[in-house]
């Protein structure tokens, strides 16, 4: 939807560009001019330098995905115009440094040629580039010159000679726009009436799920640098000290859930975030975790692997170890945002169930949304409940003495903290008694693995409740959709544009991984004819997943190479799975299982498959 | 906080308990003999001396014949994975300053497969004591050699003699900075009670070495009580060198504490961070309001 | 089978008793003497002293499992009478150590007194109660005095006069039970005609893992003690040095892999063994190994967990780890043999898996397998065929640039090793191009991915032909138990059992976990109308594997106590499946998935469940 | 054995290549300015003086910016995991001693998390070299202080400045008992290839600090230049407490050769337990006939 829907791309050498904080600047100040922004990059593997992109998507509504094809592509150098040109839409245009790369052929795409150093010769601000071209793109917009001024204001206005110099930067790229390329602006996106009185958020997934944190009551937190989860640990460095809440950048991984550990078993409602290598290293003591009902929530922004991989890229892969990644049965939760607002609502979730149960949560963000900066609503604070962990409480207890493990109906077992009198036991990765003595009998053994795993089942009851089953778009459609975590944005656009189009389509994402809520998504898939699971890994682990404990096939669709879905991509398998539907037109039944492996089709190779 | 308690705001008072009222009701499961039963009796009386409420104290430990050291004492306990008792002991103290944390574990706990986390309690100054039980083997895996057993020890897993040449774990406590460092001997409790208070009274991360024979695997108690014997009455604890100079003597060992000096620790270190972060009605909307259209 | 088969349990407090010491002596008196024997023990928590019991049951025919009751008890205190006299058959015997416990109340088993201690003392030796007892037992058991006499020379003979002393606690106890306690004795097993002069080997588990590690050609080992695995560590450190290997103590379990990729880096047939929390710390270079392409064998043997669990105990918990443990997809191998012998052959198969695809291989053994010790037929070293990496060749290349990770028809990539010249590559972490340069473009990591994939998925194709399915018991029967691991014991008992009343079953172990050979498997269970998986873990890990990859139901049976399947517990699973066809009498399609979760059985409690 | 290379026996021959035959066709993605540039480059000259074939020679590292030196060297190389260089690179030698072994990678690699390791390879006197480049901050991931940054150090994860004490890499491996120690400066090239030539000299387990600047997230160029210079003259590299004393000045920071000594090497240590294991004709059927009946 040109005009109303924005796709612009800015890209150029990391080292020399400012692309980032261009593509940034420019993002914010269509935010405040009352517009929803959805925001990407890349990030190079250099350390500095390199070729980077930035992209804005920009609409008076909602976006929910990166978007497909380019309105404008806003090229520093000639890598950018050769990478990138392609994937203008025909209607779109191409903004070039012309002091620095020469245009492609033409092609039909209108293309206009930017001065770039000049313009900044001639105000005497050699890297005043960035800035120049945010003049440009608010010009090319429409967007008000004031609110420009505000934001570079708000956002580079530190030292005032500095700002000074941005600000007529900013007005010599906006007027160099005014006289040089057209008379109206290309693009002029209206806000909605009065939306920019309405309030919004610009943040980071990470940023969501840090606030998040401290609003589930989290108090301590302590973790190991990596990429793409080191911001949480360094917003939390910066916000716990002055809320009392303890960070510590431990020495590794391994250290970094122990003091966790260390810290949940003291009282306080602890966390750690890591990515994928550093997950491997926590994977023992997450099943000492298990073993001694300590509550703790793991959040590991998923990224490419298997192995160092690619750090900078998007992957869905780390579901398997997330559930099954332990010696022996280690039942634990597994919690799954969807998007960048939803980080706030489920790592809430992941601190009361880990609370509740005793038991460990992992939390599977990604790079996509962790990084991702966009508009969304302000969060619900009221929506904010939080369920404390069942402590023990002498006065109840009589004359009892207090048994850690001790069984009960709900295999919830009163924990004491240390300090509270007469609550004395050892938190014990043995085999124990309910006293947490260590014993090794078959009965203790068989009770206590039962417990463990009884209480993790049913927490699959809060999902329902706690709200962590995300539906939308036709219920009653025969193809449906079963997702998790971000490739909910992409599926959202899908399913709008193919409802238009006849083809609706049911939508159910749950934020509970593990347990699987059954009964809720057993309803889902009942009625459907063609069910489709897109994720990106490999192996389809969530397919699996479900067709594991379902028993019926599911079309499984995969991209694995470091990129989220395109909405186009969505869109041509409920294209397939509708064309599947016709011809046939017999079964009414969902389609089960075939009766000879023979007969069991491969797994899809889904269009996607090899992007 | 959310839960009933905040456990950084607990008080205790003083406590009047007999060594045994520290005894749990589990039966240790070590060897008759192992000199982790002169360790654990110490303790006891040392803690019992220092007026330590059980529920104000907290044993973490590792895995192996030492590190079930948590289960005997009457207080609360954290017996975690193989190595890992100093980060473990870090989120406790960390927690809850108000509590008295000791880690306690083996050679091969502290030296081999958790020997990358001993020099960042260490930098830290964790306000705990490490009460580290040598006994120049691996006890509960049946006597293999540790990082601390002599060259030429011939076990199961080394018949034609080890290679490796053993490490100075005071030296190396030393050279990483420790604020307060000491060695004793099971055999000579007076000495070890004594030792166990001045660690635990030491502010910041104290680092005790017992030695503590294996009966059963490597019984060395007629050697060290042949080779040890108390430091020199002229050697100054606030010296480093000199320190350095007796950790390094390899004929004679030295029993005593070699050296302390006070530098501030890590809760008080993160407590000036809060200081200067210091921020009024700081909350949630706060935050909230930096990201604000 | 009393009288053919017997079981025989000592039991006692084993800082006193040498219980361990005796009941291996008279298992190798009973195995010269031309007789099968099966051993088992239970280690007690304390590091010395603390109750424990050995079990041994001889036969003149293989054996296959510990046995389920005891045809004689030998109880050297009184906690051992209390224990155990239970489980003593109507027609069994109890002998007790009348100076230092009361014989249970009469309840119709045979009891006779044993003064131990008087004996001990008449022959001045208070440590030769063991071998006092072992006499005994040779008689009681009628077996030749003389065998008696070779194996204790040969066993406790290093110094000579203790041998004498030795030989004369022997005679004592024999000649004590022939005087006093009856005149014929009560158990007499005649072996199989010149079974005596047929060859048997008498050994454990770990001990045939490590002797068929040597024969793979595997030549660098490092390792890191843990209770069950420790021995291969220690067994290697004796043999190594004589034959050219290397054999390394690590500081940790990462350390151990680590030092273990290097070596097969540079060419080495390399390996690692541990248990559960040393996998756990394991995972992050096994992901390594996979994305670098590097050949390793990780021997997991599984012990009771979750964390530190029950380490002397029985578990088959790890077979999820041990395929999924990685983040994201990190596709490899994973072996599992079944008994004592096939330790020999499977690790074999899995050196030249890890070999032939340049992968990582996991092997899951288990406690109960790898300790036990047992006779067997001697190894057939023929059997042994060596499959080599495929190594790069220069000339075969021409002038073409050496590319580590090619592409090639199937996505195994010749591999050079340091030294060889013009083969130089970094081995890469990160994903990269053929030439083992970084690379993060989609297309790389999408075509990586598959490449490392498709690789492990054909290595199916070798279980087969690599005899890694045993089958066994009636192939047409309706009845079918499909499983892994050392649960074969006690299966092949039940099974015979079964079939001598006419409910004939249909056996097969895979011993490739992962990849399944599916069509094999599927061929398999296609024509079944129940299908029994026993396994030693809480969830039915194979059993949910199972179904999901086949999408039907199986009867699935754990015991999670943390000690092996008993044969009646087996048998009676195959009652209950033969109960539920008989009834109906309708299904002749294998069973199918129920329509809505509502009707989806609940994963069985079998009644092995709580034992 | 079965591949048919057997790698523990291979031979060499002495090359003569020129420092730029030593660059591989990878293009270093290092930023402009960073330090490891001038490692790398003393590195290149270092083998060629040494004569060492590229085929010969194997450069392992983990992660960080330094830990992506082997892809620049025409080598042999390992790019592991975090941490974990020090085991790679014994593997490697140990399965063929026959190699030039040299482990690479930066401050938190080698002292943060992969701290358990270095005690190890210095106990075994693993013959290889181990350089750091030492940039006191975590480069790759965008500058977190690390186990070497200086106490007070203000950065994005730690806002209000570190509390912990920087630990003294050089003491350390003196402390534990490093058969080579020195400490070198990338710019400072004429003195860094000799330090590598010698480093790499040394029969055993060498350990060389360099300070490598980070230009992007901690530019200590002009601080390094002002604060260190060459041990002095007097210094005597056989004398441990002369190092030591060395090693704990924090005014000045002296590059040179800290300290040597010879012991035998792990692989000398390992050739002497197969002598002593000495068996003619072993093979399997030999360990078989012992669990024959
Ligand atoms: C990750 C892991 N690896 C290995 C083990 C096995 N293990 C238990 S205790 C121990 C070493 C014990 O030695 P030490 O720490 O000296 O204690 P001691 O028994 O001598 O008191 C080992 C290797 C384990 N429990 N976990
Ligand atoms: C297990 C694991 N944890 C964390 C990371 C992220 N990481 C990559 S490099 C690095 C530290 C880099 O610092 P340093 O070793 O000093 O190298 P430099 O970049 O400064 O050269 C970290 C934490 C990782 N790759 N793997
Ligand atoms: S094995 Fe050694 S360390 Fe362990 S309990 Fe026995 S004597 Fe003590
Ligand atoms: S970030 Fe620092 S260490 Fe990394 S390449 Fe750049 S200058 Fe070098
Ligand atoms: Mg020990
Ligand atoms: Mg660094």
């Amino acid at each position: 939807m040109p005009g109303n829907d924005l796709t612009v791309r800015v890209g150029g050498d990391s080292a020399t560009g400012g692309i980032v904080t261009t593509g940034e600047v420019f993002a914010r100040i269509a935010a405040y001019a009352g517009l929803e922004v959805y925001t990407t990059r890349t990030i190079p593997a250099e350390i500095k330098g390199g070729h980077v992109m930035f992209q804005a998507r920009i609409a008076p509504e909602m976006v929910w995905s990166q978007g497909d094809d380019l309105d404008m592509l806003i090229a520093f150098d000639q890598e950018s115009i050769d990478r990138y040109s392609p994937l203008i839409r025909q209607d779109g245009i191409l903004i070039f440094n012309s002091n620095d790369s020469k245009p492609p052929a033409p092609n039909g795409i209108k293309q206009y040629p930017l001065p770039l150093n000049d313009l900044a010769k001639s105000i005497n601000f050699q890297r005043g580039r960035n800035i120049i071209t945010i003049g440009a793109m608010v010009k090319l917009f429409d967007l008000p010159f004031e609110t420009a001024t505000l934001v570079v204001e708000k956002q580079l206005g530190r030292k005032k000679e500095m700002l000074e110099q941005n600000l007529l930067a900013l007005k010599t790229g906006y007027e160099y726009i005014e006289q040089n390329v057209t008379k109206t602006a290309p693009y002029h996106l209206s806000p909605r009436a009065g939306a920019e009185h309405e309030e919004r958020l610009v943040l980071s997934g990470n940023q969501a799920l840090s606030i998040g944190a401290i609003a589930a009551g989290c108090r301590f937190y302590a973790g190991y640098p990596i990429t793409p989860a080191s911001d949480i640990m360094e917003f939390l460095a910066a916000e716990f000290p002055k809320i009392g809440g303890t960070m510590i950048q431990a020495e590794d991984e391994i250290a970094a859930i122990a003091m966790t550990l260390g810290a949940s078993f003291t009282g306080l409602r602890a966390m750690t975030a890591t990515s994928g290598p550093g997950l491997s290293l926590m994977v023992e003591l997450m099943g000492h975790a298990t073993m001694a009902e300590i509550p703790v929530v793991i959040v590991d922004v998923q990224r490419a692997g298997p192995s160092t991989g690619m750090p900078t890229k998007v992957s869905q892969g780390d579901l398997r170890i997330s559930v099954f990644g332990a010696h022996d049965d280690a039942p634990r939760i597994v919690v799954a945002p969807v998007s960048v607002e939803d980080n706030f609502y489920q790592i809430i979730n992941a601190f009361n169930l880990a609370e509740k149960y005793q038991t460990p949560v992992i939390y599977l963000s990604d790079q996509d949304m962790s990084v991702r900066v966009q508009t969304i609503p302000p969060f619900d604070l009221n929506r904010v409940k939080l369920v404390p962990r069942l402590l023990w409480d002498q006065k109840q207890n009589g004359d009892g003495k207090f048994e850690r493990f001790a069984d009960t109906p709900n295999s919830i077992s009163p924990m004491s903290l240390p300090g509270m009198k007469d609550g004395q036991y050892v938190a014990e990765g043995l085999e124990h008694l309910p006293s947490g003595e260590p014993d090794y009998t078959p009965e203790m053994h068989s009770a206590n693995m039962f417990k463990r795993g009884k209480k993790v089942r049913e927490a699959a009851a809060d999902a329902e409740a706690w709200g962590m089953l995300e539906r939308f778009g036709d219920q009653n459609a025969p193809v449906a959709i079963l997702g998790w975590g971000s490739t909910i944005g992409p599926v959202r656009e899908a399913v709008e544009r193919a409802e238009a189009e006849g083809m609706p389509v049911a939508v159910l994402y749950t934020k509970m991984i593990y347990p699987l809520p059954r009964k809720e998504i057993a309803a889902f898939i009942e009625p459907r004819k063609e069910i489709i699971v897109p994720e990106m890994n490999y192996t389809g682990q969530f397919a699996r997943m479900i067709q594991a404990e379902f028993w019926r096939e599911v079309i499984s669709v995969r991209k694995y190479g470091g990129v989220p879905f395109a909405t186009h991509e969505i869109y041509a398998e409920i294209k397939k799975a509708y064309a599947k539907l016709k011809p046939a037109k017999k079964a009414a039944a969902p389609r089960r299982v075939a009766k000879s492996t023979k007969k069991k089709p491969a797994p899809k190779k889904s269009a996607a498959r090899r992007k | 906080m959310i839960s009933t308690i905040d456990p950084r705001i607990m008080t205790f008072e003083q406590a009047n308990l007999a060594p045994n009222d520290y005894k749990s009701e589990v039966h240790p499961i070590w060897c008759p003999g192992c000199g982790d039963f002169g360790v654990l009796s110490s303790f006891y009386k040392a803690v019992s001396e220092m007026h330590i409420p059980t529920e104000r104290l907290v044993v973490a430990s590792g895995i192996g014949c030492s590190g079930r050291f948590p289960a005997f004492v009457h207080a609360y306990g954290f017996h975690g994975t193989h190595g890992r008792v100093l980060p473990l002991a870090t989120g406790i103290k960390m927690a809850n300053p108000e509590l008295v944390v000791v880690a306690a574990g083996g050679d091969g706990d502290a030296f081999s497969i958790g020997m990358g986390h001993l020099p960042h309690a260490i930098r830290r100054n964790v306000d705990i004591t490490y009460i580290v039980m040598d006994n120049e083997i691996y006890g509960l895996t049946k006597g293999q050699a540790s990082p601390t057993s002599p060259v030429g020890m011939e076990r199961k897993a080394s018949p034609y003699g080890t290679v490796e040449t053993p490490l100075n774990p005071l030296l190396l406590a030393l050279a990483r900075g420790a604020t307060w460092v000491g060695r004793g001997f099971s055999s000579k409790p007076k000495e070890l009670v004594e030792l166990i208070k001045q660690a635990m009274q030491h502010k910041g991360f104290s680092f005790l070495q017992v030695y503590s024979p294996c009966v059963t695997f490597y019984d060395t108690y007629d050697h060290f009580k042949q080779v040890t014997q108390p430091l020199p009455a002229d050697h100054n604890s606030r010296d480093k060198m000199s320190a350095m100079k007796y950790a390094m003597s390899d004929e004679t060992l030295y029993l005593g504490v070699y050296y302390q000096e006070e530098r501030p620790t890590f809760d008080e270190g993160y407590a000036a961070k809060r200081a200067k972060a210091h921020a009024e009605n700081y909350g949630v909307p706060q935050i909230l309001s930096r990201f604000t259209r």
